[in-house]
């Protein structure tokens, strides 16, 4: 027994002697970037992992020079960068614990990731106390940059608020008709907030149209929407708002579907796309279908360099499409290179907060303005389409695409979401 | 011998389970300073009795007055607090624990009511008082040893010391003898008889064996099906018709 | 002999753990300060545990204390460390004394159990409010220590280093008064205590309002040192079962070995985090078994055998 | 009228899902007096194993009907495996200790099993819908609803119905019946009492398995289920009684039903009621609705 533990104490001593030398040998020529992402729960495997797998390609590309012009430099500023895998699930809590062990204990250079928003809320905080350079790649919530003016952390997606006001336009545009709607969102602030601005966005561009008083809100990964699907059969409404994603989305679709749910309503899913290219036949025709931002299934005709560079890779690495968030998670792993070799491989947290800070630059998919947020928070365009499945090809489309500026569906910087969307949206530029 | 007022009076006590009736129609005096042998048959009432009087089970109906106050209503931890303590047929003592913590604990809990059981246990003082008591039930020997390696005599004298710590003005004593030998016995209730005369304590105590009875007990309580069926001396009562038939008869 | 020295020992290894704490690294001092407030929470579970009591649902205390620390925050504005621990501690204990008069009744696997509902109720209503933060918690401020907002970590750390002394020596104390010894006994004989004189439902129900008390007040500290509280790390069942799993870890030998048991905890976790993050539930999961199975005395036991083969 | 139908199917709907999890563990502690804590994991497995089977017979090109078949299997399959190895490597060899340890054994199990399934099945989700599309969908109360959830009740009677009889009927019930009132007894009466542990762990595994193994074709199969349903059926258990197989069945009715209605007509509170059940019911019956009174022993 004794021998046991020892055996056990000492593979923990061995084990905290490399990763201090793993510390000390890290030079100018290399650097680590801890990436977070669902690694194991029901997110893993629709978000996660293609996030993972994302950023994983996107570094390596970067690493060996191979990424299309105008990155085709070798490096993160010159240096080599190995990307550390975390899990992000166990809550926010356990989370906050491990952020500051990645930043005071393994000493790494940058973080980039996280997909939950409740993590992204928690650890904005904790990253300014720390001062620790962190770009959030796919979290949602428009809280993080709205409640305090961040010094070190940022984001190069847009935020929840341009996918359901964008969502609110298509269906204004789509289904004009449209009398009334409901909605069965997830019970913690990305759901919360996607519905309000759905809701609120509703109140302001289709007045005449009336939200259900029974609004489904169940626990994240609850996994049988059995009589929340009866529900809202029962209800007057006839269009379905839903911000679920993940493994919950995938078994919602399925349970609706099963019981003819979207032929009886127009289901609108803020963050359909991962469930694309995953459920094949599976997935309704007909679904208004959002990838939160011009990513995945929306862009995938997209003929320009990098995103071509970025479909086939993908596609010859891994055997599927890319989904959003391999596109969200590449993306933020590319501004870090894009801050990296603006401001040195040697550069201090604040050099490279000061290198991302308001640039505009050209993603895979897309043009990426850090303008809201003090600069901090990206502005991109964000588009719907409707499904479709392509029997010839053997795998979903989606039809009648249509895009929104950024600035037509996100705030002018310094004005909060919820004010602007009350205030009638005003300066939105569609 | 005999005072005025009887420390513990019982009157017309019935206890039913369901349509069993386990007592009946018991009324007993107990004096100060006496020694009460109660005998009878297996399921006769006499441990049913002990458990009345000690407020383990309820009574059905009738009285219990011990010094007077009513102990009808109360339960074992307010007997005992009233001044009257029990030992168990089976003994009821800590058997993960050492003879010297079964008795610092009983003696701690007699000595430390209320608030003080948040002062520190083990003084000095309760120190010598313990090691007075092994002395006196002659356990001395064993103090160290966990109750679980024990002999059921050692244990049966460990459980009538630590029933006997808290000074009680009445105990009783549940079949003391069962599950020692012949030979030990006597010897075992001299050690047992002894230490409980130095503190005059009255005794009520169950017991099989007529020739225990003989020896030891002032007067004796004979039960049949849940009724006193003699209250006598005990040479009496051993040569009493109803007794040879009922209680000693059935044995043999 | 150990136990004599027990008060030295915390006294001095305290002191000599704050001096540490003063050159050691940030993380080492998080991990100290993570350690040493869920510590107290174990030094509860640990008079239960001798009484043959165990808890599964002490999430439910240890959340309290962490969630009224983020209410006194954000509702009320109260920053000042000792405020918010006394208020975590005091409202966990008075819920604690309040269910003790259910619990006080309850022994074994039933005890176990009604812990565990008690605390998945508590977090059924915290996960379904929004403005209890729902599913994300709510981030805390860094606490001020006599009106000084602290600039590092450190003095948080003193802080809750002494609390745990105190804690400690105050158990410990507590272990050896009449009542206090009141646990093998009660594991062994219930029937006999009562006919010794003492209530075997008061000396339950002090133990469980205390194991409250110290719960809440680890849930406190450990929101304050985190910076953050959320339902699932705080209050689900698996967050008991990890209390718990801390217990045996450390064994129930000694008002030390909490602190040990869940310093190695935290290092298990952050190793197993960091060498594994597919795996490391297997590596807890897998360690708690081996405990169970081969170190039943826990750590503690094992520090008391190489102090013999020494001496 | 239509609503009032609906809600009615909803909660038997999800009250069978409930019987069928919590069955085996209430089984279980009725027997053994172990709070199986990995009874999250057997119903985990079963998910596991009966939608990657049926995915790969699919795929084979076997009718889709085998899906039945597949799903009874891996039901089967999982509990035999899975319980035998838990009950004689783990459990066996923990009988004569603490109950509460035997419970944090299970707990220790549940978390190593945890991880072992992503080591079998990997991250990515599973999705078995062959046997839900199979079915089809009718229309009852205005609404359509997939036969496939329908069929949950039938599965959820059969299983009611299947132990009544055992332990009614049959002699095992007896012998069981005999275990369950006193171990020692038992015993004494000359029962083999290891060999009944050992039966009913497996048998409980089995139901565990079934949960799982029956819901899969309706969810994504994803990490992380087992932890949900522990709660669940803790909470079922706990409301009807623990060890009371009647008592499953009737917390299940309760809890199934009151959800229904209160996503139907108040949906902030669904997932509270759950555990406001549960708080009414041990503030006024610690024991259960429906546990016999535990002797205490002297």
């Amino acid at each position: 027994m004794k021998k046991r533990f020892m055996t056990h104490a000492l593979g923990m001593v061995a084990a905290s002697a490399l990763v201090f030398t793993g510390g000390i040998a890290q030079a100018k020529d290399s650097i680590t970037i801890a990436v977070p992402s669902f690694l194991t729960g029901g997110a893993a495997g629709p978000f996660g992992i293609p996030a993972m797998n994302g950023a994983k390609m996107v570094a390596d590309a970067i690493n060996k020079g191979t990424l299309p012009a105008p990155y085709n430099t070798k490096g993160f500023g010159g240096a080599s960068a190995t990307l550390i895998e975390l899990d992000e699930g166990g809550g926010a809590t356990k989370q906050v614990a491990e952020y500051r062990n990645l930043v005071e204990k393994r000493n790494v250079d940058a973080i980039v990731g996280y997909i939950s928003s409740g993590n992204c809320q928690a650890l904005a905080p904790i990253a300014e106390e720390l001062k620790q350079f962190t770009i959030f790649a796919t979290c949602g919530t428009p809280r993080i940059f709205e409640e305090a003016p961040r010094k070190y952390v940022f984001r190069t997606m847009g935020h929840a608020t341009s996918d359901n006001v964008a969502a609110a336009m298509y269906v204004k545009e789509k289904f004009p008709d449209m009398k009334g709607y409901t909605g069965i969102n997830q019970n913690y602030a990305w759901g919360q907030d996607s519905w309000r601005d759905f809701d609120l966005t509703l109140k302001q561009i289709m007045p005449n149209s009336k939200a259900s008083e029974k609004t489904q809100f169940p626990k994240i990964f609850a996994g049988q929407y059995g009589s929340e699907i009866s529900a809202m059969s029962l209800d007057k409404a006839d269009l379905i708002h839903t911000s679920f994603w993940g493994g919950d989305l995938e078994a919602f679709i399925f349970q609706g579907a099963a019981r003819g749910l979207f032929k009886k309503k127009i289901g609108v899913m803020t963050v359909g796309g991962t469930a694309a290219y995953r459920l094949g036949k599976k997935l309704p025709d007909g679904l208004v279908l959002g990838a939160r931002g011009p990513y995945g299934i929306l862009v995938k005709d997209r003929k320009s360099v990098l995103n071509q560079w970025f479909v086939n890779t993908y596609k010859n690495i891994y055997g599927i499409y890319p989904s959003g968030p391999a596109y969200q998670y590449g993306q933020a792993i590319l501004a870090a290179k894009i801050a990296y070799d603006k401001a040195g491989s040697d550069a201090s947290n604040e050099q490279l907060a000061d290198a991302l800070r308001g640039i505009t630059f050209e993603s895979f998919s897309t043009t990426i303005e850090m303008k809201l947020g003090g600069g901090h928070q990206a502005a991109t365009e964000n588009g719907y389409g409707i499904t479709k499945y392509d029997s010839d090809e053997g795998e979903n489309v989606v039809t009648d695409v249509k895009f929104y500026p950024a600035s037509c569906v996100l705030p002018p910087d310094g004005i909060d979401s919820v004010d602007w969307i009350n205030g009638g949206m005003k300066g939105a530029k569609c | 011998m005999k005072q005025s007022k009887p420390i513990l009076e019982v009157r017309d006590l019935l206890k039913t389970f369901g349509a069993v009736v386990a007592a009946k129609d018991i009324n007993v005096d107990v004096n100060r300073g006496e020694i009460v042998g109660i005998i009878g048959a297996n399921g006769a009432g006499k441990t049913c009795f002990v458990n009345m009087v000690t407020g383990y089970l309820k009574p059905t109906s009738g009285s219990i007055v011990f010094d007077g106050i009513e102990l009808v209503g109360k339960g074992p931890r307010e007997v005992t607090h009233a001044g009257i303590s029990r030992s168990f047929q089976v003994s009821q003592v800590f058997h993960t624990m050492t003879v010297a913590e079964n008795l610092t604990i009983a003696l701690a809990i007699a000595t430390n009511r209320g608030v003080r059981a948040l002062s520190e246990m083990e003084t000095p003082e309760l120190t010598l008082q313990r090691d007075a008591v092994l002395k006196r039930y002659q356990l001395e020997n064993y103090k160290d040893m966990t109750v679980n390696v024990l002999s059921q005599g050692v244990r049966k004298l460990l459980d009538i010391a630590m029933a006997v710590v808290s000074e009680p003005r009445i105990l009783l004593l549940d079949e003391p003898t069962s599950g020692i030998s012949v030979e030990e016995k006597f010897d075992f209730m001299d050690v047992v008889m002894g230490a409980l005369k130095e503190d005059n304590v009255t005794v009520l105590f169950v017991e099989h064996d007529m020739e225990i009875v003989e020896r030891y007990v002032s007067r004796v309580l004979a039960f049949y099906q849940g009724e006193i069926i003699a209250d006598m001396s005990p040479k009496k009562a051993l040569a009493d018709s109803k007794v040879q038939e009922f209680v000693i008869g059935k044995r043999h | 002999m150990l136990r004599d020295n027990t008060s030295k020992v915390v006294f001095i290894g305290g002191i000599l753990i704050i001096a540490f704490g003063f050159f050691a690294p940030n993380w080492i001092v998080n991990q100290l300060m993570f350690g040493f407030s869920r510590a107290l929470a174990i030094l509860g579970l640990l008079v239960l545990w001798r009484t043959g009591l165990v808890s599964f649902g002490h999430a439910f205390y240890f959340g309290l204390g962490a969630y009224t620390v983020a209410i006194l925050d954000i509702q009320l504005g109260v920053t000042d460390v000792f405020l918010r621990l006394f208020g975590g501690a005091c409202l966990a204990g008075l819920a604690g004394f309040l269910v003790g008069f259910i619990m006080r009744n309850y022994r074994d696997i039933f005890f176990a159990m009604l812990n565990t509902a008690i605390s998945m109720v508590l977090y059924g209503i915290i996960v379904k409010t929004e403005s209890l933060g729902s599913t994300d918690g709510f981030a805390i401020s860094l606490p001020t220590i006599f009106g000084v907002a602290p600039e590092t970590k450190y003095p948080l750390f003193v802080v809750i280093t002494v609390i745990a002394m105190v804690s400690a020596l105050l158990v410990n104390f507590y272990l050896k008064t009449t009542v206090g010894r009141l646990t093998t006994p009660i594991r062994d004989n219930e029937i006999r205590v009562e006919y010794l004189g003492f209530s075997v439902a008061h000396a339950i129900h002090l133990k469980y309002t205390m194991s409250a008390i110290l719960a809440g007040g680890a849930g406190a500290l450990m929101a304050m040192s985190l910076g953050q509280v959320d339902p699932d790390s705080m209050i689900n069942w698996t967050v008991s079962g990890e209390l718990v799993f801390i217990t045996i870890l450390s064994g129930p030998g000694n008002v030390i070995a909490p602190f040990i048991g869940s310093l190695v905890f935290e290092v298990l976790r952050t190793y197993a985090f960091e060498l594994a993050p597919h795996l490391w539930q297997l590596i807890v999961g897998g360690t708690f078994l081996t405990i169970i199975f081969f170190l039943p005395g826990g750590i503690w036991s094992l520090i008391v055998k190489f102090g013999r083969n020494k001496s | 009228m239509e609503t009032f139908l609906t809600i009615l199917l909803d909660g038997l709907q999800f009250s069978s899902y409930l019987f069928i999890v919590s069955a085996g563990l209430t089984i279980i502690f009725g027997v053994m007096k172990i709070l199986n804590v990995c009874h999250g994991s057997f119903y985990a497995w079963g998910a596991y194993t009966s939608a990657f089977f049926i995915g790969k017979f699919s795929e084979m090109g076997m009718p889709d009907g085998w899906g039945f078949l597949v799903i009874l299997a891996s039901a089967i399959v999982v509990g035999l495996v899975l319980g035998f190895l838990i009950e004689q490597v783990i459990l066996k060899h923990m009988y004569h200790r603490d109950e509460v340890l035997i419970v944090l054994a299970t707990f220790g199990l549940f978390l190593v099993l945890e991880d072992v399934i992503l080591i079998a099945f990997g991250t990515d989700p599973y999705f078995a819908y062959q046997p839900m599309a199979l079915l089809d969908s009718v229309e009852m109360g205005g609404i359509v609803r997939d036969v496939y959830g329908l069929t949950l009740i039938g599965v959820a009677a059969m299983v009611a119905i299947g132990c009544w009889f055992l332990l009614n009927k049959t002699k095992w019930g007896t012998i069981l019946k005999a275990v369950i009132f006193d171990r020692e007894m038992g015993i004494a009466m000359g029962i083999n009492v290891p060999l009944v542990y050992t039966l009913t762990f497996i048998g409980g595994a089995i139901l565990g398995g079934l949960g799982g193994a029956y819901i899969a074709p309706t969810i994504s199969v994803a990490p992380g289920l087992g932890t949900e349903v522990i709660v669940l059926s803790f909470a079922v258990v706990v409301v009807g009684g623990m060890g009371s197989i009647m008592g499953a069945a009737i917390g299940s009715l309760i809890i199934g039903l009151l959800r229904a209605l209160a996503v139907h007509e108040l949906p902030q509170v669904e997932l509270f009621v759950v555990f406001a059940v549960m708080a009414v019911v041990l503030v006024f019956r610690p024991e259960g609705l429906f546990a016999p009174a535990k002797p205490r022993k002297i």
